[in-house]
């Protein structure tokens, strides 16, 4: 593996070439579940909304892969590549879970916005900007309490980190040196507010200084780089070091939402990001050829029709269950 | 005391009204108090280029500019905070909150300060402000986009809170919101947004606190809010082929409630039906169904006095599970019926 | 369903009780858990070396140190979203917000989060956790330190709302309230605090959802809730001067409300009157009042049901304004007194 | 003045003699009613609650001064210093809003947490920690719309700087360049919370760098240092510079509000800190001698005992008076 070595080095020194390439395999996933999402709703096979994260497989996968079994996963609305990147993944259940069948994540009551899988602690998608960051503040203290080794991973999005919220959970995690690692996904638009206009200053990760914790900027489309990154701040939460701010700088390609005119961006612009395709940029620091990943894409997308008809297949949830799980 | 600018507009209704969305209406009456005052302004997010998540501000970037329409970061107590400010130092803002869920966010600068400045400055001040809001579900959103919130607000005095049912008393109701002179919280309905009806086309306002017959009938008197005002109309209809005929009455403001009309009515029928999509459980239709019975009406009453609401569960995503969890037309016909027929 | 715990704790009462205070009671109720089970953790603002702003957790930090009393900054959004996470992930945290006012910067925390993770979920999760908050006026803290917000909560589903009027109800409630496995907003009253009552020194626990009745009488049900409970028993003591015995009701737990005992009082005496300090308008006297009406006792009631509750106004500052603004002793005597002659 | 000159000659820039002693005066005014407020408790001739700013004397004083009658004030609950170094302040409607006299700032219906002198656009302290930030957004955007020259000058604690509301509002006064001055009062302590535990930061102002404006740090019991930082912020914000952060540094010598046995701290560091007395400072930079002095503070207590029988002369609201103020 000459290439191989050439362009990534600490592939080698984590992954053997196999996992590297479950890796891409991951993404090629992910982009065909976004695929097949926005297919079902054109259609009119899913109501409610979707927020889809095709362009942002990179962030997803090269997070989940720096942690551990056992940590705890905290998401956010555009969600669906990282509840797939994570730990023991049911893409059946993911599918069945976005068509509100009882066979779903959450029996059909959560949708796009809430898909969970606790078993795994992944403790779900939310649909509030910000919802998850107070949270992770308590995930955090029960790490530390029940002197476990995990660590807690938040996701959430350029807007979010504009909310009190966002203020709030950094300066305790920081005060208590919480196990919690934060990661903004910077995909340059919180629906039609772009970064510019919504922050005065350069990196969002400078915010970290705030509260006396690391921070960090990574390039969001290169799976390894953003690996990296949150091994490092993983690691050093679990070490007692605290928190750490990561900012991973990617791009959404789709609208942000069901409808979207995009009347606040250009096509150049997303042209010119869809140029760095997180998945060929892995797919050529592998080697893949692009025969191989005609292969791989089309095993991927096999894969998520399967998901559609085991959905499909599944029963509704029972009006008569309505009323369960609101309580204890 | 409303706003001199209230003088200038007509008690509606004013001629050549034509037919126009909810939204639509929203927008008119938007864009003609802008033009006619340079103190409104619109604050909220992607209310700019984007329009507004359902479209209510389409437009009016283009024509006012982005000083006059203002995009925020995602920073709902800062929206309710910007409105204060400007509101107490002479400004008319009109806030967006673009799913009522997030007001969750700004109830400290709404509860705490908006609604009490003017008292504990011992009427000193005023927070003239409207903060608009769809509530509701029916949409798929799920359980954190489409709550019913409205009773939190009639809960806290100093605010005032109206929550239309037609586009033509959104248009009126917004203008007199915008002059009111004390924070209003302004409550739409998602489902209703593309509902259309006749609207006139020049400004025009409905004062608070009014209630209105909405039909009128003999057996039973329906009081329904938002959303449930189509409902209730639609199940009225359903029941007179029946030969049951019910009132149905929109309070359109709920806070200050003006319960004349709904005590008047009960009289009349001797029934009262509550029909709200909150859940039922410490809702709306508990301060309905007391005025009533706190009333001389309680000796009017041939039956009890009931209440039709949301299920007490979060909204499902399901569809099926969706629509089970709210009033729909047919649980409305059943409900009446059964209070008419005195099967209870 | 309640934690495994509780199979531990006896049902109320075991013997060797003697008096203690209303916060008294919560400490011990603190202490007692948190010695059996290193689960239980507190956190909230100046609870630590301060003892809380109104002494509830005097001590804990010197017994169980700061990993387990836990200091927070002025975060209330961050003291709920810590609660969240750590009952999600297996401890059972009990926070405390310093005013019930502040909660206001928590409601998305508790109302989008806590209260719908467990339903969103597919009945996966659970968010087993305790928010301790005091609420009330008479301490001249004026209008954003004197919220009375039970209806709010009351009006969550995903939420249990715990309103105790004395330390016995106290200890015996925030043990099932540790351990009842869902969120529950647990509201004590600053003028209680120091009111004192027996309570049993060993650990036990009062279930959730059942009401109690404080007084037995003939002539007319009062649903009365926290503050109020002392008032009406004072009234009722009072009114038994004059022949008239009125029962007296605690709900104690407002959500999930135990209707029964007040349905079958009413059913008796034929007449019904609801205390409580938070403003009428909006507020949880409409859902005992609608459950009343809705209810076979209806056909029971030979008077108006009544609510006594707060003016419709902020909490003011002036000592006898502020008494103005919520019903007293007097008041409740005068409306009992009519409702049971008939004088209204 | 040789002795003046020498230690302030930013004194002899900007004001006579006359008007610094003014200074000095406003000070032992704020001095005698804070301590008037504090014997009136004692007594139990107040209710409620209050929180004494006795040590910060010259934020208040300082901060004041360098703003235009014209400017807005937000101010906070330890904010009867602020209150009395405003612009057309009344001693007689201050004690009469605190004793909660009809002839009060607030007609008895605010009390301390809440006075307000609206005619002077001051509007307000304010009971909830943070509170008044958000509503500084607004009263900068309009004074933007409206083309004024006006500043708001809103002050908060140490403590407020950790509610969401500070980030909030923060950024969006920082992203649309809002006249605002935002005035932390570092104190040191947010009522037993040291700065030391709910920071993990040296100075509050550091976090002006994540909204990309000015920050600075001053000496809060130095009159003229917080005047200076203040003015030139207040300039900045006037010709449409932007939002400013001045961070404090100051004590407060009593205790959080009425009860609190300070179990927090020492007595060496209550001790330590009242060396630095803002009055005695800025008396001594006037060459104000000890005698001089001892007139002037008598003169103040003279004018807070009028205050006081002012008030206990003023009529109790009347009960039916109680609806008024709800609506406009
Ligand atoms: C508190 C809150 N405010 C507003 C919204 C509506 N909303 C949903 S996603 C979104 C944009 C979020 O932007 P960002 O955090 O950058 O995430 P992205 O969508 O770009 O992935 C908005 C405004 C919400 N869900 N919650
Ligand atoms: C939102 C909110 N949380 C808590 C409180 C209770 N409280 C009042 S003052 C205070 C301390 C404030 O500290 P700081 O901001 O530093 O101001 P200081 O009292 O030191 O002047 C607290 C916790 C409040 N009033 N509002
Ligand atoms: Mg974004
Ligand atoms: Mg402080």
């Amino acid at each position: 593996m000459q290439a191989f070595e050439k362009t990534h080095p600490l592939l080698v020194a984590d992954w053997s070439e196999a996992q590297a390439r479950e890796k891409l395999e991951r993404m090629l996933l992910i982009r065909a579940f976004e695929e097949k999402a926005e297919e079902l709703f054109a259609l009119g096979r899913v109501h409610g909304t979707m927020h889809l994260s095709i362009g942002q497989e990179a962030t997803a996968v090269g997070a989940a892969s720096a942690m551990r079994r056992g940590d705890y996963l905290l998401n956010h609305h555009r969600g669906h590549g990282h509840c797939l990147a994570w730990f023991d993944s049911d893409v059946d259940a993911m599918m069945a879970e976005f068509m509100g069948k009882e066979t779903g994540y959450c029996r059909g009551r959560g949708g796009s916005m809430h898909i969970a899988n606790v078993e795994a602690n992944n403790l779900g998608a939310n649909g509030i900007v910000a919802g998850g960051l107070p949270i992770a503040v308590g995930v955090g203290l029960s790490i530390k309490m029940r002197r476990t080794e995990q660590v807690c991973l938040v996701v959430f999005g350029d807007g979010a980190a504009n909310e009190g919220a966002f203020h709030e959970s950094l300066n305790m995690a920081s005060i208590w040196d919480l196990p919690v690692v934060y990661l903004c996904e910077n995909n340059q638009y919180a629906m039609s507010m772009p970064v510019s206009k919504a922050f005065n200053i350069e990196r969002i990760s400078d915010r970290a200084a705030a509260y006396g914790i690391p921070g960090v900027t990574v390039d969001g489309n290169d799976l390894m780089a953003v690996y990296t990154a949150v091994r490092e701040a993983a690691e050093r939460a679990r070490s007692g070091g605290g928190p750490t701010l990561i900012e991973s700088l990617t791009y959404r390609w789709r609208g942000h939402s069901k409808s979207d005119k995009q009347a606040y961006r250009t096509r150049e612009e997303v042209k010119a990001w869809q140029q760095r395709d997180p998945i060929l940029r892995f797919a050529a620091a592998l080697g893949v050829s692009e025969a191989e990943l005609e292969q791989l894409r089309a095993a991927a997308q096999a894969r998520i029709e399967q998901a559609v008809a085991f959905a499909e297949a599944s029963p509704e949830p029972a009006v008569e269950s309505i009323f369960e799980g609101v309580y204890a | 005391m409303p706003d001199a600018m209230l003088d200038r507009l007509p008690l509606a209704p004013p001629p050549g009204s034509r037919e126009i969305t909810y939204v639509e209406a929203v927008r008119e009456a938007l864009r003609q108090a802008m033009a006619a005052d340079p103190r409104v302004f619109l604050i909220g997010e992607d209310i700019g280029v984007y329009g507004g998540a359902f479209g209510a501000t389409a437009g009016l970037v283009q024509e006012f500019g982005e000083q006059r329409v203002i995009d925020t970061p995602i920073s709902e107590a800062g929206i309710a905070g910007a409105c204060i400010g400007a509101g107490l130092t002479g400004m008319r803002p009109v806030g967006e909150i673009q799913f009522m869920d997030f007001v969750t966010l700004s109830m400290e600068q709404l509860v705490l300060q908006a609604a009490k400045i003017r008292f504990m400055f011992g009427g000193k001040a005023s927070v003239p402000m409207v903060l608009r809001m769809p509530g509701g579900s029916g949409t798929g959103a799920a359980a954190q986009h489409s709550e019913s919130l409205e009773n939190w607000f009639v809960h806290v005095p100093g605010l005032k809170v109206v929550m239309p049912s037609t586009p033509y008393d959104v248009k009126g109701l917004l203008f007199a919101a915008i002059y009111d002179g004390n924070p209003v919280i302004f409550i739409e309905h998602k489902l209703l947004y593309k509902t259309r009806g006749p609207v006139p086309e020049a400004p025009y306002y409905l004062p608070l606190g009014r209630s209105e017959v909405k039909r009128a009938g003999r057996d039973l008197t329906v009081v329904a809010t938002s959303n449930m005002v189509p409902r209730a109309l639609e199940a009225a209809q359903r029941l007179a082929g029946e030969g049951i005929e019910i009132e149905v009455i929109d309070p359109r403001t709920l806070s200050p409630l003006d319960d004349e009309p709904i005590l008047a009515s009960v009289k009349k029928t001797g029934r009262a039906l509550v029909v709200h999509e909150a859940v039922k459980t410490g809702g709306f239709g508990g301060e309905v169904v007391s005025r009533i019975v706190e009333s001389e009406a309680f000796d009017y009453l041939e039956a009890p006095v009931r209440r039709l609401a949301g299920l007490d569960i979060p909204i499902p995503y399901n569809r099926t599970l969706e629509a089970h969890a709210v009033p729909q037309v047919e649980n409305i016909v059943t409900e009446a019926r059964k209070l008419v027929r005195g099967e209870y």
